[in-house]
């Protein structure tokens, strides 16, 4: 057991710079090392770890071990924080969104029958899941909102029909899906044909549209 | 041998017999019996403490011998009005009853009878010695904050960045699930649900219109879409134009119709 | 900047163990290196500091640093705070937790012929040394206690094999066992004969009591 063997224990035990005169008073009363001789052996340590990750740093209140800034970047991702979980508020905003697009921040609110504050659209524009498409011809031009290809890559989607669909109350059989699906084609067809009825057929598109998947 | 050389049962003191059991000339702080006492974990303990200060193996315990003495401290203990465990007069009961059986002929005891209170003694008396062992064998163990200290450094001055949230795809789900059923309970607030395509497919044409004044109608078809994708963009085109966020405008029959964000043109 | 010296930096930064796993995943993903490089850097990081007066130690959650216990008398001198000691109920208690686990608290009080104060168990619990694993199938549902990773890590192992081996066999031989019975059989009828000598005996063994203590 060298001077700087303890040196080196102390230096690393401690949670503080310690000053050499505070490293000297730590040995009994006969054995205490020179200042001088304590200089010597953290100047020994210094030269030890110079080509390590971590140096022996002279503070202002002593000698501390501290890790090379070089390393800051691997730190940094050592601590990061635990990331926060979005609010309700947020998921709902942005479920809204994805699934209604395009919407404004009043469709929005109205769905959700709350008001829906800037900083909810902030979070997901700055996320950058989300994005301004166009304005609603109506009072104060209101933003529209939709997803973006961000928003698929994020969650692994090819576009926005794979999204998870509805949990239907009980799942038709495969029998009744593929017939409906018959039914559909020609309904579908039909719809072209007379853009009218469209918007009465529009439940049933939606039902094929999620078996679809 | 016979029964009638035994003294009287000091067992008797256990049961409130009078306190001159306690013989004349021993004198014990009872302040000091009782930090004696208290150095023990139980009953086994001190019954170990009795048994090992003799220099004897658990399995040759003299059982009366120990049984006398055991019982000569509990004595003590009553004598002094001592608040004593309940645990010392069960094992003082116990240890009684061992040596009771012990006085009576061969007979009755089997040696490999489970039931046998003294072979059961003995197994109690080694677990606990092997335990109380243990339990000096992990205090002598090194461990953090007496024998091993972490090494700690100093960090670099870096930056935190907080990661974002992550969310699930089912977590979305979930809170769309979670709308559409609190929109049900208001009934005047039906959300009907489009194909997701067509939503999509919104969203792209207002997009594309963001820029421009207006497209012609048959710009905004992609026919290497296919049939599937046409009838995609025309809903889309019908949907857009009822929720009035565009506008389809003709200059006259027959012409090419124009799309346009609405109030743009 | 190479794989060892990152890890090197990681680990001293670290205020707690961490796993090759957990360091892996520090890396950004398309730059990991394998497990196994990662369990070679730390090879010869232990290596490195084998003659030094710290140690690259595996405990049970991981990898950490440490200062060697050869010099504990200097580092006591460095804190004021004398370690927390542990009464023998505790370490008993903790003690057949180790070594019996799954236990409840009947068995812990069956193997010590005491009681087992609720103190003793939640000092346990609030040390993060044992956990609550189940519940035994018997009446009242008595909690099953066991150790955690906590209690290896703080106690300085990487497994409940590396705890100090049990002194004794569990059980006797059963034919020595027998033997012995005649043996202190014979033993206990001579006693209980000359039970008249005994209450003389017992004023030397108190005073033999009190000199031991």
């Amino acid at each position: 057991m060298t001077l700087e063997s303890i040196l080196e224990a102390l230096l690393f035990a401690a949670d503080q710079p310690l000053s050499a005169e505070r490293l000297q008073a730590l040995f009994p009363e006969l054995e205490q090392p020179s200042v001088a001789e304590i200089d010597q052996a953290l100047q020994q340590l210094m030269a030890f770890y110079q080509p390590r990750a971590l140096q022996l740093k002279r503070v202002a209140s002593g000698y501390r071990f501290q890790v090379k800034a070089d390393y800051a970047t691997w730190l940094s991702r050592l601590f990061a924080e635990k990331p926060p979980k979005y609010s309700k508020a947020v998921l709902e905003t942005l479920a809204i969104i994805a699934y209604r697009q395009p919407v404004t921040r009043g469709d929005i609110e109205d769905i959700r029958g709350v008001a829906v504050s800037s900083t909810i659209i902030k979070t997901l524009l700055e996320r950058d899941w989300i994005k301004s498409v166009g304005h609603k011809d109506a009072p104060g031009k209101p933003a529209l909102y939709a997803t973006t290809k961000h928003f698929l890559d994020y969650f692994n989607l090819q576009s926005l029909a794979e999204l998870p669909a509805l949990l239907q109350p009980a799942e038709p059989d495969d029998s009744v899906l593929a017939a409906n699906f018959d039914n559909s084609r020609e309904q579908d067809q039909k719809t072209i044909e007379s853009a009218q009825e469209q918007t009465d057929n529009r439940n049933e598109n939606t039902a094929i549209a999620h078996s679809d998947r | 041998m016979t029964t009638a050389a035994l003294p009287i049962m000091p067992l008797a003191v256990v049961r409130g017999a009078p306190v001159d059991a306690l013989p004349d000339d021993l004198y014990i702080p009872p302040d000091a019996l009782r930090i004696f006492l208290e150095a023990f974990e139980g009953p086994l303990d001190l019954l170990l403490y009795l048994i090992k200060r003799q220099n004897l193996d658990i399995v040759d315990i003299p059982i009366a011998r120990i049984t006398e003495q055991y019982l000569g401290y509990i004595d003590m203990m009553s004598a002094l009005k001592m608040e004593l465990a309940a645990e010392y007069l069960v094992m003082a009961a116990w240890l009684a009853e061992i040596k009771s059986r012990l006085l009576l002929p061969r007979a009755p005891i089997q040696d490999d009878d489970e039931d046998d209170p003294r072979a059961l003694l003995i197994k109690r008396l080694r677990m606990y010695e092997v335990m109380k062992n243990a339990a000096e064998g992990l205090n002598e163990w090194p461990r953090l904050e007496r024998d091993i200290w972490l090494a700690q450094t100093d960090l670099p001055p870096m930056t935190l960045q907080p990661e974002p949230p992550t969310v699930e795809l089912d977590m979305l789900l979930n809170a769309w699930q979670a709308l559409l059923k609190r929109a049900d309970q208001h009934r005047h607030h039906r959300i009907v649900q489009e194909p997701l395509s067509v939503r999509e497919r919104m969203s792209l044409i207002l997009e594309r219109l963001h820029h421009v004044e207006s497209v012609a109608f048959p710009l905004l078809f992609k026919l290497e879409e296919g049939r599937q994708g046409v009838l995609v963009t025309f809903l889309a085109i019908l949907e857009l134009s009822k929720e009035g966020l565009i506008s389809i405008m003709q200059a006259e029959p027959l012409t090419m119709p124009m799309i346009a964000v609405a109030g743009k043109a």
